[in-house]
């Protein structure tokens, strides 16, 4: 690591707003792909999301750190977990990241919430048939395997960054690519939902898929604009592109709808701005705003025709993580062999050791640079998730029976239920419905047996 | 004593509670419930997949009524339900043995 | 534009934060809109504000940031086209905005950020009957020809601000007074929704009205504070007058309804909440914290009575944008010509010429400018607004027809709907509803037709 | 107050947005506070948060921080009111706060959160069933007569502070360990619920509650991390310690539920979420993060078993306001009698003029002094709580009437409800529900009638 | 056999059920329904405007009994229903048929 | 005329629905209701809590059909809701004295 430099206020507040941000994406992360999901999953779709933040975080302070962001060890593939224990603590003056002024705690929790989210997305790939216990096994797993090594290849100075000097600004190899891989495997593994893709299988709640992928956008701000650590123009570059290119990723996936089914959705709306988020997030600092806008709209007429790919390859990606994820990760790595630009950040060639892209100048090296970092990222991802669901589900069990599939996940695997709001409005009246007034949602047990009568002073 | 059931386009409820009202109707029943006929559903689009709902919404009415009035009660529903497309709705009557008021356990048209 | 200063660290990062505060405003927005209509437009209204993200983030990049903040051209009337080209990359050191030491990027997007929510701000007054290709037309037009030249002329240096000086800090005349002047206007050219006004016409879910207000409310704090661009005493003031103005607006409004209809509701909460964001809006940077007290107090007595009266004039602005946006609007700006105060900030008059109000010793002469200005934003707006809606109207259309009205919008213009939890709580019982298990939720198409069998592991 | 120090651009920048953050909680909250109550009583349930904010906001600004932060008064039980009159302005060079170089009124506004969201949270223990005029009431007194004082003698240098230099870095004696105890005392005053505990009070909208969790989880960085006023390294340590210890009480309570009950569920764990972040509340900037990894832990268990007490004990404290903030409070305070550590944090000495804790060679003295503080607050707190409601219930009336409570208390304490999206997904067919459709949602009165027919250009 | 219908009030359906269960029938059906009548529904504000909703939740239960017994069910529904405040609902009774179930396709009195 | 009413699982429904299109029924009618019978219900935990649910979900099925096919329509409808399992369900007739087509006002037969 760099020689340190002395402690930077607005560096310092900046990265710690960014971080508040990115953790606010993971709940985001649960409305949207709970609002995607059938009712009668919802509590477990979003319950993936939650322990992502449980487990991941701790994990993280304990070891993944060190993986991801340690001295290099095995030969650059992972950090020395003796790097940053756990245990020890990091507050003395000099404890501060390289040359961004920023306590090392800080930047630690920065990526500690990239970690978390990276984990909870793959979930979207497995809504309403997975074990909440095998979920557990699988995010603990490929986080070790698979998400801290590669943080260490692409982000710590690793083997991958070594050979290739691969441009991801904030993480489309690391994070989408990684997460959207992981996301087929373990897809296939656990197989189709039953009844797919025969039956519908809609969105139970479509303002919670709005309003979770507004949450994630205005989280990915601090993802994006966060990922250049400082203060300074590229934080603005940053932060623009990821504006423009989002907007322009809505108008792409809303205009393929309008033309293809003659009707543009708002989850189309709301899916073309992941799909653009994710497609920017590795190019948000490298790239001119006009070709970010371009980058976009590319990203959002792309996935909008991805996402029907499962129906033809007949894979249940429930919530699309591939068709957005993976494909809008490849795109946007990709992207930067072609439009990245030293003039509009410097620190491609300085700082990674990058060239310009095909279209300034800089030839194919660093396309092919690009699709290299991104095509192993995708094979030790997809061959490792494949893996360990395969041995979870042979062990433990990581697919729910056919009869709690059918009742519900939520009832079977968590003993509750989304929603009781039993015919809210009544009859459109506006009082609560008959069966939630009837109060027949069962009668309590045990604890309320137990419990004497007490004293009101009102009664 | 009859019960006249009655199912009906969800917007034209109002005409018709209006129609029964001027009948001197004293009471009735709704609930919502889903059809299936000549009339077809709608097909929604959820990323590039078209799913065609065939069932429509609905509005059942119930209404029990006396042997005499119940062809008047018919009429009323029937014009004040009508709108000359497809999925109107039907109306249909059954004979009912005995109806009881819960709060005072009248009987009979006493109970209406 | 001034000289340049040196980049500023701490500025930047609270422009960057606050800015991504303004961008969560539009889905917060959204969410409240959404909320308050009834459940079978919900997809539209949100639509609408999405789509704004999406259209005028791209428009404003290529030329609507050099319409509003380039210099002067046709009078002041707008900015040179050729002032900001969102094709030319502006990150050289010098790049920065004025004496703020904030690179023009994230000044840029700030601003970007406001033209969004302007116009979704007018999409509250058509709910449920227009035609989404109508809506398009319309925003790009009135962004186009009102808000982008309104902009310069209040903000940007332009003809009013030479002529009147009037006071807005945040957007009571540029935002708030044009869109609700606009929405006016489009909504006498569109009509009333069938059944208005007999028919009941309540929010379908009045949590999500309470969420929207919140985060618009926090939102708003970048709105306002932000506004100030820089970081010093006067954000502060900014700031603190925000939370106790909208404070005592919920308090006002709540009191209106208590005493007239008996029942506080949390629909009038929520109400009173974004009446007082509104009048505060311009104010907040000029005015005393007990001024701002009592601004809030009479914004939300006012907005609460004023929401009738399109009952007694019998037009549908259906979210009432006329009775909250237009009316707060105008009230925080004609405050300042009463309560605006050099000693609060002594910008009032250095930088924007203007002076101090009229019970701070000013006379009337800042209440007339105020008033003037405003008043031809008004008209501007309306005109403009009602004429493009007119237009759009007779030539592709703008309002969809009655059969599809009658069945809903979200079905006949987006083919989707915003639940599908039918029966949640399946009789208070917790199990999802009957007819979601049964799964009627219609059969998938082509797609899935085409979809071979495929291997499942687990299967 | 210690004399000035220079304006400092990135402390005022870092406590502006915390203070945002922090606002952000009390909408937070009346979300995860309606989710977890039945329909019938949501908005009521969220109206309590709301007007929390309305009416504390107003009264902090004219004479509660001066009671909270004042100079010392009454032998240090409160502060003086003439020390920041609200009718003063405080925009001198000079009027920053302490040497933190951050204006008074953003120092002003960040304390405002605090007292708001303390208030709101009390409301947890009484849903459906207490008339809003009763806890309008109830929250001006208190806030008055406890939250005031108590700020002030915890965080103003007061009677308690001198006493026992008790350590509470943010929050967990004057805001849980306050808020719970009050929460105890009205909830016993109002009695229990009808049919609580025979009948099933399931949470009605269980996305709601864990969307309320992340949103109080985000803001909680703000009140955290934002309570040590300055961008420094204990800043940094304060963040990674609510992250850690918030994770690890997740993890905590969903144990003690798959243990206990055989099944994890998403209100355990949103739940487990706030009795983490309540738990680290006054110790993040005081201990390491490991010690945070273990209070989170501890945290997680104790409360998940805590919350079963009232069942015990038959007190209908309705959403576990005690069971999570009471005990959870106390867990944290306690805790830094033992893991107190001034290498982490020198101010512990030097600031507050505590030690080390138990753990850390510091021997007891600590422990006595956090328990002292936290049992005056206690009684204190439940006192004035208890009497306070027995006066207003004796008076004006606190409860509401048995029928109303069985109708429910939206419909007749605020004339309004919830949800108006009757059969949402018509049959699961996407299409509103038939009474939806139906517009039988009642139909409009008087200023419907008095509306004269408008013209329509479009009509 | 007979199918006895009632629509009572939601708070109620405990008793009912109850009363039934002590009467040793085995199975019911209940479902959502708005009823009007003599009891008025309540009114709502929103933005200044006054809603009357005139609809008032209510639950249908309906039990399918045989001849003998059904007028045991009826009056231990009446029974356990009453409020004596009005709006406790109705109780019909109709003649079925036949009744079938479908897992055993077991017919009459075997069928409940 | 006859009233068939059948109370069945809802993942049974489109079998059901199938059989009674192959047997030609034009239409038909579904709502939902919660059923109380010898399948029990669930239990759901909040917070240590737990609650036993006994309703169960069902679908209830009502058509319309003449005297003569009723019987086909029964069977139709029991063979395609089987799983043989609990909780299967019940179907139900009743005679019908009319049947109106609301959009003509045709009768008996031709309403069908
Ligand atoms: N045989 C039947 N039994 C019960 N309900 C029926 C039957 N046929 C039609 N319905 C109900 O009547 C509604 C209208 O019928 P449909 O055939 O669509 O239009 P129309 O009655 O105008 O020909 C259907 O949606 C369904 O709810
Ligand atoms: N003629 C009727 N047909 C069907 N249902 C009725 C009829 N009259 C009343 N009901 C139902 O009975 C309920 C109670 O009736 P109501 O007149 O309000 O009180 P009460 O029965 O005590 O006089 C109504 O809400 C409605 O659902
Ligand atoms: N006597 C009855 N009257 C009306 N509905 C009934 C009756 N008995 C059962 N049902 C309905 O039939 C459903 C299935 O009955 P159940 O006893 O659970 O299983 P099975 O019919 O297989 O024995 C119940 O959920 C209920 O809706």
């Amino acid at each position: 690591m760099p020689e340190p430099t002395p402690f930077n206020g607005s560096n310092t507040a900046w990265l710690l707003i960014s971080t508040a941000l990115v953790l606010l994406m993971t709940p985001g992360l649960a409305l949207f792909y709970g609002g995607l999901n059938r009712s009668k999953g919802v509590l477990n779709m979003m319950m993936m999301s939650f322990s992502s933040i449980g487990l991941i975080s701790v994990m993280w302070l304990f070891y993944g750190f060190s993986m991801s962001f340690g001295e290099d060890t095995a030969g650059g593939l992972m950090g020395k977990l003796s790097s940053f224990p756990g245990t020890k603590t990091f507050l003395a003056e000099t404890d501060l990241w390289g040359t961004t002024g920023i306590p090392v705690y800080v930047f630690m929790t920065f990526q500690m919430t990239f970690a978390v989210i990276t984990v909870a997305l793959i979930s979207g790939a497995i809504s309403d048939r997975a074990k909440f216990a095998g979920w557990l096994l699988f995010a603990f797993g490929w986080a070790t395997l698979v998400y801290f090594p590669v943080a260490h290849n692409v982000w710590g100075g690793g083997w991958i960054f070594q050979q290739f000097h691969p441009l991801d600004f904030a993480g489309g190899t690391a994070v989408h690519i990684n997460a959207g891989a992981a996301a087929l495997g373990v897809a296939l593994v656990l197989g189709k939902r039953i009844g797919w893709p025969r039956e519908s299988m809609k969105p139970h709640n479509v303002p919670f898929v709005a309003l979770g992928a507004g949450l994630l956008w205005f989280g990915w701000f601090g993802f994006n604009a966060g990922s250049e650590l400082t203060v300074d123009g590229v934080t603005g570059l940053a932060f623009i592109n990821t504006q423009v290119a989002t907007a322009a990723a809505v108008l792409g996936w809303v205009l393929v709808e309008w033309i293809r089914d003659r009707k543009p959705t708002l989850v189309g709306a709301s899916s073309g701005a992941i799909a653009g988020l994710v497609a920017i997030t590795p190019a948000c600092g490298f790239i001119d705003p006009w070709a970010a806008v371009l980058l976009g709209l590319v990203a959002g007429v792309v996935c909008a025709l991805a996402v029907s790919l499962k129906y033809r390859f007949g894979f249940d990606d429930s919530l699309d993580v591939v068709g957005v994820h993976f494909v809008g990760g490849w795109i946007g790595t990709l992207w930067l062999g072609f439009f990245a630009n030293t003039k509009a950040n410097s620190a491609i060639e300085s700082a990674v050791g990058a060239q310009d892209g095909l279209f300034f100048g800089g030839g194919a090296t660093q396309l092919g640079r690009q699709a290299a970092a991104a095509a192993i990222v995708t094979v030790w991802s997809f061959v490792i998730a494949f893996g360990l669901a395969w041995i979870i589900n042979k062990t433990v069990g990581f697919r729910v029976s056919t009869d709690a599939e059918v009742e519900g996940i939520d009832i079977t695997e968590h003993a509750e239920s989304g929603y009781d709001l039993h015919n809210p409005g009544g009859g459109g009246g506006g009082s609560t419905g008959a069966f939630a007034l009837a109060g027949i949602g069962g009668s309590a047990s045990a604890p309320a047996a137990q419990a004497p009568a007490s004293e009101s002073v009102a009664g | 004593m009859k019960l006249v059931t009655a199912v009906i386009k969800p917007y034209q409820l109002d005409a018709v509670k209006e129609a029964l009202h001027a009948l001197g109707v004293a009471g009735l029943t709704v609930s919502e419930v889903q059809g299936y006929g000549r009339q077809k559903g709608h097909t929604e689009v959820y990323r590039g997949a078209e799913y065609t709902v065939e069932f429509v919404p609905k509005i059942r009415v119930e209404i029990v009524t006396d042997e005499l009035d119940f062809e008047k009660v018919v009429d009323a529903i029937v014009t004040a339900a009508r709108t000359g497309k497809i999925g109107d709705g039907k109306v249909w009557v059954t004979s009912v043995d005995e109806v009881i008021r819960v709060r005072t356990g009248e009987r009979g048209l006493d109970a209406l």
